[in-house]
């Protein structure tokens, strides 16, 4: 009898002690700055708590302080990996207080340039994700293919990540001549190594059995989260900005809208989140086409705005469809040249929260691949 | 006089022989280890459409030399938090395992350290005294992620000894040897006697061909998985646990981890040469045989494994911990015990 | 290095065969650099563009690591801001000598775009780790970093190690 | 529905707790509803059949002077309609009620409102600082906010 | 017990696939541009080192209130009728305003063109240039004035004494309501 209750007691000391691990801020994948406090059960992840704020750059309170034009340098800074796409809801919301009409051209120029960002947003999305899963050859290739876009856009704003190229009512640049060519080559390219990497990541078994049914968030949970983007449509849900409340000219093309199937795996996995976003270059290249062939290349690329840009006193919240999901800029003026309140909605932010809910109960290397296909930046997410 | 003369009794002529013994290996081993470490850079390179080291010498050749000679020139740290013994221990241990293993290796029909008869036992035997280093390492410099590492390891060491095991023990049956030299030995004539295809023998070998190839494949899995490369390298998966169990290890520690990793690849290269490419047999009957063109012959295949292992690495992406154990246990074990059984039967009745 | 102290010429100027293996030494550590891998801020993603195949850091003789305790030296891309400052601290300390530092970009020399009302933001990386290479630019081109590479790489090999005790002495 | 419709269709409801509607130029149109209803409202914005508001595009908080200013960007995917409801509470006391419940989003962003301006959200399961560091003094984004001299030895 | 072999079979076929592709690009022509020895043809506008040019600068300050990071100190006097050294702008106007200070912290510039688009005289352009790294921050400090501090100290002296007059001046005409003094720009 004494002795069962011996070995009891020492099989109850035997019980496996909960290990919290520090994953960040200096880690390989945390994709920046991140810091998750991870609580694991031998390699079973049992909690996860995010510590923000590593980047925390004051950009909101930068904003009190600068005019409405010196602020599109910040806001580049925000997500830095999609400057173009960024720097567009903020544009589009003073377009609308000051009533300004885009030209045709730059309206054009403007979609080119945020779907060109979101294919180089997309493929380092992709190429990060199968480095986390230890694959290190399709991220070079899709970072080769990531600097001929950068390339025209360089040569259409001056600069290769921060572009600083919006304007109230234009663009910073004109087209070059050889602009379409270069574009058609550029698409031709990105077609190529999405095909590519689809025998050689994507659909390689060990990738799919890493990702399928891993990280699975359901639509109902995405939601409630506020989550937008490529990780709300993995979920299976068609929700895109692009078409549900067409901003710009986006209602005159013909894109679909690429959600989780499921095709292996259960939709919401992280297979499918990243699956969205390789449809989603495709999609990008067929709008860059559509907009390309109903571009007029003649014509000014700025509309006539007041020299010193000052809003009337108002607020307006302005969205629009970032590669990450939902960015809205809430700006409150209070009828001066700089805003009282700017506040940025970042979708990186929001679907960073995500993180939590859906991580625990599976390994630590998947906890990885998660965060992967969440695809933060963490600029955006700080701010 | 008689004390010199009871040295000279004990070492005798075989002085020479105990210096070439010890002294060629190491030297092929850090020689090796350099070529493999350029190797390594270059290959990567140029499946990623770059160039690797250019500017290190011609075509940055001399890469690696700077590298060593660089990692000399590092601070000796050991961790206040460490365990001091089992760290200054750990990598020691390691490369002197994967050094040990270079005796048996028959580098050609004239020249092989230590022909032993259990030559195959003892490379298993020696090579899992890596896997005690690796959880020395990981444990004595407490830290988290070295010691997830370290305990990665070990599971997976252990678990692909087996395959690899049955795969070796499968050759030994065929050719009734366990030494090396015997087995390459028995290799001699043309690569269709090699026990990749079913070994020397009448044409009822073709019945096992298919049994060796696939005992080739799962060998050449297992040793991947022992050797810690691509896609098994979870125990120093660098996006998960930032360098595994060598996060804490720096300077000249840190290039013994370095030179036992790409020793163990050569090791492990050398073993599917021995037992399933005919050694150092040339491929094609009597050209170029010879010792001399044997050792050519031998880095020649070796080397191509070891280029198959990099040209994996930079393919595929890496397993996690569960999926890892059921490849091992779920898949390479039957896989390699149906194959053990059916040449074990061709044997009984051959 | 005490081996290497009792290694100093007594009298001037190195000598032949410790100035040759002072070259060498010099040569083989200013030609294999590997650096912390370490993204803070915008200029990783240039830095990330760097080691891609078009600019290929790799050429430079320099290896990603995960681990400070193998690196050779830290590049610091983008904003410190004092959240992260201390943990900066410690990976430098965590470092193996010789360490260096390259700051890249403006955030990390001066505190860059948010050096003025940036309540969060190191007003510039040297105000807690010692610099060895500035790079500007906000992000740097990827050529950029590499001409502070070679800026560095000069740096080290033109470095004195045997008559360190002496010049110290003097300075 | 409009955000006049909506307000009519709470103001049945609520009563006096919604306060006004206002339509103007250069304004969404919002809400503005008392602060200690928040959590009732917002409640019955998400689950009434008709309103439907199941996603909090974003949570804003802002300093009006005297005042802190809250303000809920609401979306519904259902009937892909918006509406701005806004609050205010004074600076001295600023405490709202937390609607983490309803809309997990709001976790976060409620977190960031508390860590850059000090509104306190009542019934929040973990209002800590989010951004800052955690000995950080101060809410950065008030209008009278002083910067500090050092941070840890550290020249800000 | 299919499926079993078939997954080998379809993991084992996959890792085939991708390997197939590596060994294709193992041969395939490298994109690398060798940096120093070759280099990349920059655009003409890329946005790299700021340059100056003092000839045109007419010290208008508009690059100061357009610079979102103030990395620009500019200081400015104006140029006096009866100072011995006139100038003349590129175009041949006479200049108005000495530049006596321009200065520009690239440790802190982010590079984002908007002064660039704010001078009027296009005084103030981007080059091409992106190789000035240094060892110290102190050389990424920019001083770009063409006039010595002597010769700054002068203008200074100069404007000072005028304004001394003209306050003099102010005085006497409202004493004895004189005319205006010449204003600078009726002169010539």
């Amino acid at each position: 009898m004494s002795e069962k209750k011996k070995i009891d007691i020492e099989y109850s000391q035997l019980d496996s002690e909960r290990m919290r691990i520090n994953v960040g801020p200096q880690h390989p994948s945390t994709h920046g700055v991140l810091r998750l406090e991870v609580e694991v059960d031998g390699e079973i992840v049992t909690d996860v708590v995010p510590h923000l704020g590593y980047l925390h750059r004051s950009f909101e309170k930068h904003c009190e302080y600068m005019t409405y034009p010196q602020i599109i340098p910040y806001i580049d800074r925000m997500d830095y990996i999609s400057a173009m796409n960024n720097e567009w809801p903020y544009v589009m919301a003073l377009e609308k207080m000051l009533d300004v009409k885009v030209p045709e051209k730059v309206e054009y120029l403007r979609v080119i340039v945020a779907e060109l960002n979101r294919i180089a947003n997309h493929q380092i999305a992709v190429a990060t994700f199968g480095l986390d899963a230890g694959a290190f050859t399709p991220f070079l290739f899709y970072f080769r293919d990531r600097e001929y876009i950068i390339w025209i856009l360089e040569k259409l704003s001056g600069a290769r990540l921060l572009y600083n190229y919006f304007r109230v009512g234009g663009v910073a640049g004109d087209v070059y001549p050889t602009f379409k060519e270069e574009c058609h080559d550029v698409i031709a390219k990105v077609r190529k190594t999405n095909a590519e990497v689809m025998n050689l990541l994507i659909h390689n078994n060990i990738f799919i059995k890493r990702t399928a049914g891993v990280g699975i968030l359901t639509p109902d949970v995405a939601i409630n989260y506020g989550c937008s983007g490529p990780v709300l449509r993995g979920s299976g849900m068609a929700h895109d900005l692009r078409r549900d409340e067409p901003y710009s000219i986006y209602d005159r093309f013909d894109f679909d809208i690429p959600v989780g199937k499921g095709e292996v795996g259960v939709v919401g996995d992280c297979w499918n989140r990243n699956m969205v976003r390789m449809h989603e270059m495709e999609q990008s290249c067929r709008i860059i086409e559509q907009a390309l062939e109903q571009m007029p290349m003649e014509g000014d690329v700025t509309a006539a705005i007041p020299k010193r840009i000052k809003l009337p006193k108002g607020e307006i919240y302005s969205r629009a469809e970032n590669p990450k999901g939902e960015l809205g800029f809430y700006i409150v003026s209070n009828g001066t040249d700089k805003p009282e309140r700017l506040k940025a909605r970042g979708p990186s932010f929001v679907n960073l929260s995500v993180i939590p809910e859906i991580s625990k109960g599976y390994m630590f290397a998947d906890l990885i691949l998660i965060l992967g296909s969440i695809d933060i930046v963490l600029g955006e997410v700080d701010r | 006089m008689q004390s010199t003369n009871f040295i000279w009794d004990l070492f005798g002529v075989n002085l020479l022989t105990v210096v070439a013994v010890v002294a060629l290996p190491l030297g092929f081993v850090l020689i090796y280890a350099l070529v493999a470490i350029l190797a390594e850079l270059k290959i990567s390179a140029w499946i990623q459409e770059r160039l690797g080291p250019m500017r290190t010498g011609p075509y940055g050749i001399l890469q690696p030399v700077a590298e060593v000679i660089k990692l000399l020139q590092k601070e000796d740290i050991t961790p206040d938090a460490s365990s001091k013994l089992l760290y200054n221990l750990a990598p020691f241990i390691i490369f002197s395992g994967a050094y040990a293993a270079f005796a048996v290796i028959p580098f050609s029909s004239a020249f092989m350290p230590a022909n032993i008869n259990v030559g195959l036992f003892y490379v298993f035997a020696i090579g899992s005294i890596s896997a005690m280093g690796i959880v020395m390492g990981g444990w004595a410099s407490s830290n988290k992620y070295s010691l997830m590492g370290a305990m990665r390891s070990v599971s997976q060491l252990i678990s692909y000894e087996i395959p690899a095991a049955m795969a070796v023990l499968s050759i030994v049956v065929l050719s009734s040897s366990m030494n090396m030299q015997e087995i390459s030995h028995a290799q001699t004539g043309y690569f269709w006697d090699w026990y990749l295809f079913g070994g020397p023998g009448s044409w009822t070998k073709v019945f096992i061909i298919p049994f060796t190839i696939t005992l080739a494949i799962a060998y050449f899995i297992a040793s991947l998985a022992e050797t810690n490369r691509v896609p098994f390298d979870i125990p120093e998966g660098e996006s998960e646990l930032v360098a595994g169990f060598h996060t804490e290890y720096g300077g000249i520690k840190f290039a013994m981890f370095y030179f036992a990793e790409y020793a163990n690849m050569f090791v492990v290269s050398a073993i599917f040469t021995t037992i399933f490419l005919g050694g150092w047999n040339s491929p094609f009957g009597e050209f170029l045989q010879g010792p001399g063109w044997g050792v050519m012959w031998f880095i020649l295949k070796s080397f191509s494994i070891v280029f198959v292992q990099i040209w994996v690495r930079w393919t595929l992406p890496r397993f996690r911990v569960d999926q890892l154990m059921y490849l091992g246990w779920k898949v390479l074990l039957p896989v390699s015990f149906i194959c053990f059984f059916a040449i074990s039967l061709f044997v009984m009745f051959k | 290095m005490g081996l290497l102290n009792k290694l100093d010429d007594p009298y001037e100027g190195g000598g032949i065969v410790l100035g040759k293996v002072e070259e060498l030494l010099n040569w083989g550590r200013s030609k294999s650099d590997w650096y912390l891998h370490f993204g803070l801020a915008c200029c990783a993603i240039e830095f990330m563009a760097m080691n891609a195949s078009h600019f290929d850091f790799m050429r430079f003789g320099t290896i990603p690591r995960t681990s400070p305790r193998q690196a050779d030296f830290i590049m610091i891309t983008g904003t410190v801001t004092f959240k992260m400052a201390d943990r900066i601290k410690i990976l430098y300390e965590q470092m193996a000598e010789p360490k260096y530092v390259i700051s890249v970009g403006s955030c990390s020399n001066s505190g860059g775009p948010y050096w003025e009302h940036g309540y969060h933001v190191l007003k510039g990386i040297d105000q807690i780790i010692p610099v060895d290479v500035y790079i500007p630019g906000c992000p740097p081109r990827p050529e950029a970093f590499e001409e502070g590479m070679i800026l560095l790489q000069k740096k080290i090999s033109r470095q004195a190690i045997f008559n360190k005790r002496k010049r110290l002495g003097t300075e | 529905m409009t955000a006049q419709e909506i307000f009519e269709k709470l103001r049945t409801e609520a009563g006096d707790a919604v306060i006004e509607c206002v339509v103007q130029p250069s304004y969404d149109p919002f809400i503005r509803i008392a602060p200690q209803a928040v959590f009732d409202i917002c409640h019955s914005l998400r689950d009434d059949e008709l309103l439907a508001f199941d996603y909090l595009m974003s949570l804003s908080a802002t300093d009006l002077g005297d005042d802190l200013g809250v303000v809920y960007h609401l979306y519904s995917t259902k009937w892909k309609h918006k509406l701005v409801v806004k609050t205010q509470v004074p600076k001295d006391n600023p405490v709202v009620p937390s609607v983490e419940r309803i809309w997990r989003s709001a976790d976060w962003h409620e977190r960031e409102a508390f860590d850059l301006l000090g509104v306190r959200f009542d019934g929040h399961h973990n209002l800590i600082r989010i951004l800052l560091p955690y000995d950080w003094e101060g809410h950065p984004l008030r209008k009278d906010y002083r910067t500090p001299e050092t941070y840890h030895g550290m020249k800000v | 017990m299919l499926t079993y072999f078939k997954n080998i079979w379809i993991g084992f076929y996959s890792a085939l696939v991708g390997m197939k592709i590596t060994w294709k690009h193992i041969f395939a022509k490298k994109v690398t541009i060798q940096y120093p020895d070759e280099r990349f043809p920059l655009p003409s506008n890329a946005r790299n080192r700021l340059q100056l040019m003092p000839a045109r600068c007419t010290g208008c300050t508009l690059c100061v209130a357009a610079c979102p990071v103030n990395c620009i100190t500019l200081e400015t006097v104006r140029v006096v009728p009866d100072d011995p050294h006139q100038e003349l702008y590129e175009n041949g106007t006479p200049r108005k305003m000495w530049v006596t200070r321009y200065e520009m912290d690239f440790a802190k510039c982010c590079f984002c063109g908007l002064c660039v688009a704010a001078c009027p005289s296009d005084a103030i352009h981007h080059t091409t240039d992106f190789e000035y790294s240094s060892l110290d921050r102190s050389h990424l400090y920019y001083k770009f004035q063409t006039l010595t501090p002597e010769q700054a100290e002068e203008k200074k002296r100069l404007f000072a004494e005028f304004k001394a007059r003209e306050a003099r001046e102010k005085e006497a005409k409202a004493q004895a309501a004189k005319p205006d003094a010449p204003r600078p720009e009726a002169e010539v």
